[in-house]
């Protein structure tokens, strides 16, 4: 019984997999080195921000205000060197913010019992307007002399390879020890499978739950930092772009259920590399942006709709508010 | 018009390929009471469900009132007459009393106080003390019980199935649930009823079916059976004199004292709760659903917490400890074993091996933030011989395992961390006769080997079987204490409602 | 002469002039009197303009603002701000309240061309004075103040196709929103000037949403596939800054020409030229816009005949292109910081 | 005085409104509602022209339009589900009511239809994937906002020109974007009615029900008949065509089609409606909390606008009022059921006089005695709980019990016993009238009438319902005893309208007039309360003259007279003032006075107690309920009265070995039938001196 099933992780990578397939074969200039590596660093901001995600997904909660802590503690790197302060100094205090700022986002969701779309939603939007109205002077926060080499980040490469993804990469290794390795990933697993069990386990669920919304702040406020480095600037108004929903993507669509407890790293990269190697295809094919996503969404809704006919839910499998 | 009201010819229904009933032949006569009986896993649900429309059958066939039938879901089921009382509660808990009562059949506008003023009525008229405009959600699991068995009678059904619809009810009221059943026996409607506890169907029935492994062992006339040929028909041997052995002759003495909980409350559960637990012997809890009994050691254990103001005290080992969170409460050698371990019992995706593990992390992590992967599989090789757990394999996630090896498991996590108080509560709920026995064994193990055990269970035979000291709890407080030795059913019962 | 040096050295005449009167000639005897300026200050003092931008925290919007109240505070003129922060139903909500709140002037930075229109109109049937900035609306108030969408694309292109000559005339265009009237215009602008040309081929013209990461990640994946793109066609350089990344990134750096459109706020368009990011941006000088909105307040508040919605006018604001050549000169660009403290925020 | 401040508090203070008012359902969304409270007074107080007609006009058009789309939002969460593409829906309708207008030249009444219908379709293909596919919500309308919205710029890419080029100059469009209809805007008009259907439908319709049920317990709405797939998929139909009705009037009002037209709608939407209390993840919410949820996000973005706040700070106490809100929301939701049960139970003040002695050898008409000792016993052990006992013309015996049946005992030796009728409940008192139908009071049913064969029927189970009671005190709860009289009708009683049957005694402890008298007209079959505000009013008898009733208070040791007919109609005298015990069945005697049961006797502790309100309020609080001090019901006696409520002589058992409680007495034919609540059996004492042919239904309405 167990082996005729296909699970979406397994889907998500046949659909990656044709697509790929078709590009290489129909698209000229996609399968050269150059281009494959233009792709991973176009979503490699992307795929740092899905592990964040990932990390509180698994844990069973979702947070909504990762944009917020990528735009706002990186800008204000960027504003402090500006006004003349130390690079170093700068990017402390952003991750005292960032840290802080989930520490917040887990009391609420955690001791307060906030749910967390509505916990993070709102706390991303307070971050967003603190940034807003007290940090920055203006939204889009440029380059200062100070900054000088910190730019390496995003846009030097090692063997050819960008930055970015280097990065990437290693924060996939990071979180992946993280979540396999450590006795705290074994608890994020736990608290996201079953919390009450975790919590008659003897597991410390709250600390768990404050634990997973710090990571993703800190996570998401170093992708921040490679999105600043890597664009010379940082354009706070990201947080009104519809980001988040590609993030959000990237990680379900990988095949991290939003119920919790399931998933890993690999899922995201899954993820990460099928939008990927859509939109640098489509970008290859010149389409409109709107085009784009316009496809994307088809070929999402496709890998969602292909699912639900391998893996049917009746009646009698469905959970309680599964949303 | 024929006897037969509905029959089932060469029943089978298959999940995914395995067969959870399988050619089952079943007649229910118009105007009987029909228990069906059978271990965890025998097909019993599966059976009622697909009388009820809920699963359709794989292949067989099914007649109601001589004429092919299938319903595709409760609906259609309900239309040709059946009417099911689930054993899942399926009400909705966001909804009134008076609105679940009358959902599936409400008319297109429905007054709000004619239907609370209906609902008070027809419930009234059963005896059962519901208010109609209670949330459901809020109710007891006697409530609850009351509304759905309501519910089924309301349908007018001309077969009704229960299962398990005593499990929640007190004597009294499982006296005028009798009542009712006969009632309606009496009015020509047949009855199908699944219950664990076999002198109900003894009692009640007029005829008996045993299921085993998907398949129908026997029917026969109620009167033909005894326990011994149920339990030995249900598990395919004979099990009398191991399971619920016979009455204690000797008990263990009281060691050192554990726990002491003084005047502990918590509001509206637990009220003014006081009472002792000894290292060394069993002391078994008994009382019935909503007695207090888990609350109360859910307290202990800092899984629920006691009243804010005038709380009471829990004194463990001479030490006044409230625990918030059960983590402390772990650490200090406390382990609960939940009644429910659906909901807080395992991790389901998680493999029995990291089950056991995340037990020994949590109470033993002592500044290993890597996992050892050695660790773990020594120490669920270990609990899984000791436990006698079966699995397909290593791999096996704990919610592909059958009842009983859920619950070995999720003792198995608990007993890992090594408690000196160990609190079981409904251990062998909706666990198979042999587990039953292996996991009793176990606890007598556990209290020979000098832990203070305590067994809440609203099953009197086990309470008797197990305990060397019995605790009886009515209304959120220990009422009265027994020696093994001295009680008996009718004392314990007793204490227990009057 | 640039804005800035110009102001300074006005102001300073000014307050010379003033001196030397105050001194001198006034004290000593009576003077002829001004009939008009009375009238003038009467008209103005009091009077409420009510600022509504698509939002507040960018160079544009603050650096109108600030000008705005460095003109006209001085005369008793009251502001009101209402900052719909990107969302165009709060927006217009502020508009329709601003309506019956009955300011004198409305100052509107509209997010498209439609959504404002039919408010504008009741403000102005109303007796609201309305002026538009930058981004106009299909109605047409009693004035406009703001850049020539076309005319920037034009000029921008013209700029990229000659940079393109002897080379392999492959171009890239990065939009901004494609439903913005900016983007849509300057377009417009682009493509007159490329049917001029046959010989420039677009490898590639698409959206980046006024978002610079997207703009670098199509400029990256444009400059991977055409290595030999002689130049890009910007629409706005806080945009552009990541088309620039991209471009420095690949090493092209001055290989492909890239020409822009912006504010002119010395951190955002000098400084960028001066580091090589961008080969051209074409300012519409914030300060000067707002000095023209400014003296078209003036008029409209003391004008007797120009009812609101009787006259309708536009001021196209003149351009200053930002090359290497001129992006050090004092006065090239502006500087948000000094703005505002001259407004007294 | 400080008795006398005690007394006046607890008179005038309506400390029960606390309780009741908590347990109402609509309390749930208190804290939405203050919060809403304090921002509109907020506002109203920083911008002078706030409540102003005109800025509150231009304030609900735009609320409204959001609201429709929150009604949608709310309709889906509601299910179980939740609707991510509600911004796209609303673009790509907006464009499809101004693109139906101003490039197809469509009339106004067709670009409605058509955008609704567009609507509803964008929602079906939501509805179908979610409802008929069983996708998972949020990653579908996730991935449909994606799609929608890509799809709305490609079409304004194309179409934008056309449209903005286009002036549409019809009054009726007009109106629908900016008319009012006296004052109120035209899309509040037609909110309010959506509003109000949706209320309706949400609560008492059966597609409402089955939405509801499907959000609580989509496995049990599946069991229970509903069709789960079919409702889920129509609450994302009906989302669509909520937020194109939203849409429609932001296009005649703005016609515009910009590019960010909609964009994070659906956060302002999905704020509003959790703000407004509505739980994701369903079966909680009403459109009331949906209206206030949204209005609290709009006031809150609009007034700090207005009040010329940066975006930033906007943001910042935005998101600073929702986070606040939802933990205290989240609290009050968790305590709620807690605080209820703590502060229901509010006792008041209750000052009874010294009670009439009672000891052997203190003389006076209670002096105790052990008449009753001699009592002969029927049914003992056969019958549980009969608390009221009647004697027919054939001398056949009656009486309740608490298997809701009415047990009939057959003269002459009462041995012979049978179930006479079923009715389930409680059955409490019982009369008979002119044709020998005996009406029976149901605890926890109300009055029930048994034909003589046996056949029963409902007399009545509802009254009107009371102006002031916070409580719907129209269901009956506790319906104790009756009497008929001759015109036909029925004075019942009924204890308490606080407490289900079977928390009476806690109504003891509050001992607050919670009960009443209510008549029931047999010849018109109508019901309606006559008494109200009585402290637990439990016997009731047609008194001699035929105008009047005699009722006893249990907690009142008091026995009452009531003229409902006659010169003093309508007012109540009181007949004895100061029992030693508490009253409970009264009923006629042989020789024209009356019978009284004292259910038990009166304590000194509880006396003293039910004078300090508060210190029964702690024990409520602290101490367990089994343990509270309660009236003492187990030893009692019957006594006799006479019309000026003269005590004439009472018979007791002291010992209370043979008959051990007393809540009941007929007198017939010689012989006092004694009934009993907790008894399992009915005493029968010789009466000397009585009539020996007295049957008290034949004395009074003849001989058939």
């Amino acid at each position: 019984m167990k082996r005729f099933r296909i699970t979406q992780q397994e889907i998500v990578f046949v659909v990656f997999a044709a697509l790929f397939v078709f590009c290489s074969l129909f698209l000229k200039g996609f399968l050269t080195s150059a281009n494959i590596l233009a792709l991973l660093q176009n979503v490699s901001v992307l795929g740092i921000l899905g592990l964040a995600m990932a990390i509180v997904v698994i844990g069973g909660g979702i947070d909504i205000s990762l944009i917020a802590a990528l735009a706002v503690p990186p800008g204000l790197v960027l504003q402090m060197v500006q006004d003349g302060h130390s690079l170093s100094s700068s990017i402390v205090v952003a991750f005292a913010i960032a840290i802080a700022f989930g520490l917040v986002n887990g009391w609420l969701i955690a001791y307060a019992e906030v749910p967390s779309l509505f916990a993070t939603l709102a706390s991303g939007i307070f971050l967003a307007g603190l940034g807003q109205a007290f940090l920055f002077r203006v939204e889009v926060v440029q380059w200062s002399d100070g900054m000088a080499g910190f730019d390496r980040l995003g846009q030097a490469s090692v063997f050819g390879v960008p930055m970015p993804i280097i990065l990437l990469a290693a924060t996939c290794l990071a979180v992946a020890f993280l979540l396999r390795r450590t006795r705290w990933g074994a608890y994020i697993y736990a608290v996201g499978d079953n919390r009450a069990a975790a919590r008659v386990t003897g597991i410390p669920t709250r600390p768990i739950i404050v634990l997973q919304y710090v990571l993703a702040a800190v996570i998401g406020c170093f992708a921040g930092l490679v999105l600043a480095a890597s664009v010379n600037s940082m354009p706070t108004r990201i947080f009104n772009s519809t980001l988040i929903y590609d993030v959000i993507l990237v990680v379900v669509l990988g095949g991290i259920g939003l119920s919790g407890g399931r998933g890993g790293v690999v899922n995201v990269i899954l993820g990460t590399l099928l939008i990927g190697t859509m939109l640098n295809g489509m970008t290859i094919m010149n389409l409109s942006y709107a085009a784009q996503n316009l496809v994307k969404g088809v070929v999402l809704l496709a890998a969602v709709i292909a699912d639900t006919f391998i893996n049917p839910r009746n009646e009698e499998t469905a959970q309680q508010g599964d949303i | 018009m024929s006897d037969i009201i509905l029959s089932l010819e060469k029943a089978t229904k298959l999940y995914s390929g395995v067969p959870a009933i399988e050619d089952v032949d079943f007649e229910l006569r118009r105007g009987e009471i029909h228990a069906l009986v059978g271990e965890n896993g025998a097909g019993k649900s599966t059976l009622t469900k697909v009388m009820a429309g809920v699963v359709t059958l794989t292949s067989g066939a099914m007649k109601i009132d001589g004429a092919e039938a299938s319903p595709g879901t409760p609906l259609e089921a309900r239309n040709l007459g059946v009417a099911m009382v689930f054993q899942e509660n399926s009400l909705v808990p966001t909804m009134t009393v008076a609105q679940n009562l009358f959902l599936g059949q409400e008319r297109f506008y429905n007054r709000l106080r004619g239907i609370n003023i209906a609902a008070q009525q027809f419930l009234q008229s059963l005896n059962f003390d519901v208010p109609p405009t209670a949330i459901v959600g809020s109710l007891g699991a006697a409530k609850k019980q009351m509304v759905e068995i309501a519910r089924a009678v309301l349908h007018n059904a001309k077969m009704i199935i229960f299962d398990e619809p005593t499990a929640a009810l007190t004597p009294e009221e499982r006296k005028y649930f009798f009542d009712l059943v006969r009632d309606l026996k009496h009015r020509g409607v047949s009855i199908v009823f699944i219950s664990h506890a076999l002198e109900e169907a003894l009692i009640l029935a007029d005829r008996i079916t045993v299921l085993r492994d998907g398949k129908k062992i026997v029917t026969d006339d109620a009167s033909k059976f005894d326990r011994a040929r149920i339990v030995q028909a249900m598990v395919g041997r004979d099990l009398s004199h191991t399971l619920y052995g016979v009455k204690k002759t000797t008990v263990r003495p009281a060691g050192e004292r554990v726990l002491t909980i003084q005047n502990l409350k918590m509001a509206p559960m637990v009220k003014n709760n006081s009472l002792s637990i000894f290292a060394g012997q069993i002391t078994g809890v008994f009382g019935l659903v909503g007695a207090g009994r888990t609350e109360t050691f859910k307290i202990v254990a800092g899984i629920m917490k006691r009243d804010f103001f005038y709380g009471g005290d829990v004194i463990l080992r001479d030490k006044p400890v409230r625990y918030r969170v059960p983590a402390p409460a772990v650490k200090a050698g406390v382990a609960y074993v939940t009644e429910d371990r659906k909901i807080e019992g395992f991790f389901e995706t998680a493999t029995i091996a990291r089950n056991i593990y995340l037990g020994l992390l949590a109470k033993f992590p002592g500044g290993r933030a890597l996992l050892s992967q050695r660790d773990q599989s020594a120490s669920s090789a270990d609990w899984v011989k000791r436990l006698n757990v079966r699995a397909i394999g290593d791999a096996a996630k704990v919610i592909e395992l059958s009842g009983g090896n859920q619950q070995k498991v999720v003792i198995a996590k608990s007993l890992v961390q090594e408690p000196d108080l160990i609190i079981f509560d409904e251990p062998t709920r909706g666990v198979d006769v042999g587990a039953i026995v292996e996991i009793h064994e176990l606890i007598n193990r556990l209290a020979d080997a000098g832990k203070a055990v305590v067994v809440i269970s609203s099953y009197l035979p086990e309470i008797l079987g197990l305990s060397d000291r019995i605790l009886v709890s009515r209304q959120g407080k220990v009422v009265e204490e027994f020696s093994a030795l001295e009680a008996t059913e009718e004392k314990i019962m007793y204490a227990a409602i009057h | 002469m640039t804005s800035l040096s110009k102001w300074t050295c006005a102001g300073l005449m000014a307050a010379g002039i003033a001196a030397a009167a105050s001194s001198g000639v006034f004290a000593a005897e009576q003077g002829l009197n001004e009939p008009f300026q009375a009238k003038f200050r009467a008209d103005l003092s009091g009077k409420t303009i009510a600022f509504v931008p698509v939002a507040m925290g960018f160079d544009l919007t603050e650096g109108w603002w600030a000008g705005l109240k460095k003109e006209l505070k001085p005369y008793g003129i009251k502001f009101e701000l209402r900052d719909p922060n990107w969302n165009t139903n709060a927006g217009a909500q502020a508009v329709t309240s601003l309506v019956t709140e009955k300011p004198a002037v409305m100052v509107i930075h509209n997010p498209d061309v439609q959504t404002y229109a039919k408010l504008l109109k009741r403000a102005e049937d109303a007796g609201i004075y309305v002026v538009q900035i930058n981004m106009g609306s299909a109605y047409r108030s009693s004035a406009f103040v703001g850049a020539n969408w076309i005319e920037i694309g034009e000029r921008d292109t013209e700029a990229v196709v000659n940079a393109c000559k002897g080379k392999s005339n492959k171009i890239a265009i990065v939009q901004g929103a494609v439903s913005a009237a900016a983007s849509a215009y300057t377009l417009r602008g682009v493509s007159n000037v490329l049917a001029k040309h046959p010989e420039i081929t677009v490898v590639s013209s698409q959206a980046a949403d006024w978002d610079a990461a997207k703009a670098k990640g199509i400029t990256q994946t444009v400059l991977k596939q055409h290595p030999d793109l002689c130049g890009i066609v910007g629409f706005w350089d806080g945009m552009d800054i990541g088309t620039a990344a991209a471009v420095k990134e690949a090493g092209l750096t001055g290989k492909v020409f890239l020409a822009t459109s912006g504010g002119g706020e010395h951190r955002g368009a000098c400084d960028l030229v001066k580091t090589g990011a961008f080969d051209l941006d074409l300012s519409y000088d914030v300060p000067t816009q707002a000095a023209q909105m400014a003296g078209t307040i003036k008029w409209l508040l003391s004008s007797t005949d120009a009812k609101p919605g009787a006259v309708k006018g536009s001021e196209y604001t003149t351009l200053i292109p930002i090359t290497k050549a001129n992006a050090d000169a004092p006065g090239t660009c502006w500087n948000l910081d000094e703005l505002k403290k001259e407004a007294g925020e | 005085m400080r008795e006398a401040i005690i007394r006046l508090r607890y008179r005038y203070w309506p400390d029960h409104w606390l309780g009741e008012i908590l347990s109402k359902r609509w309390t749930e969304t208190a804290i939405p509602v203050f919060v809403l409270l304090i921002v509109g007074f907020w506002l109203s107080q920083s911008i002078h022209n706030f409540l102003s007609l005109a800025s509150l006009a231009d304030t609900a058009r735009q609320a409204c339009e959001i609201g429709f789309i929150s009604l949608g939002m709310a309709l889906v969460v509601i299910v179980g589900g939740i609707d991510l593409s509600v911004g796209s829906m609303f673009a790509l309708t907006d464009f499809c009511a101004l693109f139906t207008l101003d490039v197809l030249g469509w009339p106004v009444p067709l670009v409605a239809a058509a955008t609704v219908v567009c609507g509803m379709l964008l929602g079906a293909v939501n509805g179908i994937l979610i409802g008929y596919l069983r996708l998972r919500a949020f990653i579908t309308t996730l991935i449909t906002l994606i799609i929608y919205r890509s799809a709305f710029d490609l079409l304004i890419q194309r179409y934008s020109n056309d449209i903005a080029a286009a002036f549409p100059d019809f009054p009726s469009w007009d109106f629908v974007g900016n008319g009012t209809v006296l004052g109120v805007p035209s899309v509040a008009i037609l909110y309010i009615a959506v509003a109000i259907f949706g209320h309706i439908f949400l609560t008492r319709l059966r597609p409402g029900w089955h939405v509801t049920a499907i959000g609580g317990s989509r496995r049990s709405a599946y069991n229970s008949g509903v069709a789960v797939r079919r409702t889920i998929a129509l609450c994302y139909v009906a989302s669509g065509a909520l937020t194109a009705v939203g849409a429609l009037f932001f296009a005649a009002r703005l016609g515009t089609v910009g590019g960010d037209i909609g964009v994070g709608l659906e956060i302002t939407v999905l704020t509003a409606t959790v703000l407004g209390g509505i739980t994701l993840g369903g079966g909680r919410g009403s459109v009331a909390k949906s209206l206030v949820g949204t209005l609290i996000v709009l006031l809150i973005i609009n007034g700090l606008t207005t009040l010329n706040a940066r975006g930033g700070v906007n943001r910042i106490v935005l998101a600073g009022i929702l986070l606040t809100a939802a933990i205290v929301d989240i609290r009050w939701l968790k305590n709620r059921s807690r605080i209820i049960s703590k502060v229901y139970v509010s006792p008041t003040y209750l000052a009874l006089p010294e009670p009439p002695a009672t000891e052997i050898g203190g003389g006076g008409p209670f002096e105790q005695n052990d008449k009753l000792r001699s009592v002969s016993l029927i049914g003992l052990g056969r019958i549980e709980a009969p608390e009221d006992v009647i004697l027919d013309r054939h001398d056949n015996l009656y009486a309740g019990s608490r298997h809701g049946d009415i047990i009939r005992f057959f003269p002459p030796d009462y041995e012979r016993m049978e179930v006479f009728a079923h009715i389930g409940g409680q059955p409490l008192g019982m009369a008979f009238d002119r044709k020998d139908n005996l009406y029976v009071c149901i605890g926890g049913m109300g009055l029930y009438r048994i034909a003589p064969d046996g056949k029963v029927e409902k007399a009545t189970d509802e009254t009107n319902r009371s102006l002031y009671s916070v409580n719907d005190d129209s269901r009956l709860r506790l319906a104790d005893d009756l009497d008929i009289t001759d015109s036909g009708l029925v004075f019942f009683s009924e204890a308490t309208v606080r407490y289900e049957m079977d928390e009476w005694p806690i109504d003891g402890l509050e001992a607050r007039g919670n009960g009443r008298i209510i008549c029931y007209d047999t010849n018109t079959g109508k019901t309606h309360t006559v008494l109200r505000g009585l402290k637990f009013p439990n016997g009731i008898c047609v008194a001699s003259d035929g105008q009047s009733i005699l009722f006893a208070e249990t907690w009142g040791c008091s026995v009452k007279r009531y003229w409902f007919d006659g010169p003093k109609k309508g007012a109540v005298e009181t007949v004895i003032d100061n029992l030693p015990g508490y009253p409970d069945n009264i009923n006629l005697a042989s020789d024209g006075n009356y019978w009284l049961a004292v259910v038990g006797m009166r304590s000194p502790a509880l006396d003293l107690a039910w004078k300090m309100p508060s210190f029964r309020l702690r024990m409520a609080k602290r101490v367990p309920g089994d343990e509270w001090l309660f009236p003492n019901i187990n030893t009692g006696c019957v006594v006799k009265f006479n019309e000026a409520g003269k005590i004439l002589e009472s018979y007791w058992d002291l010992k209370g070995v043979n008959h051990p409680m007393i809540t009941s007495m007929r007198e017939h034919r010689g012989y006092l039938y004694l009934g009993g609540i907790a008894n399992n059996r009915i005493g029968r004492y010789k009466l000397e001196r009585a009539n020996p042919n007295f049957v008290q239904y034949e004395k009074r309405w003849g001989k058939q």
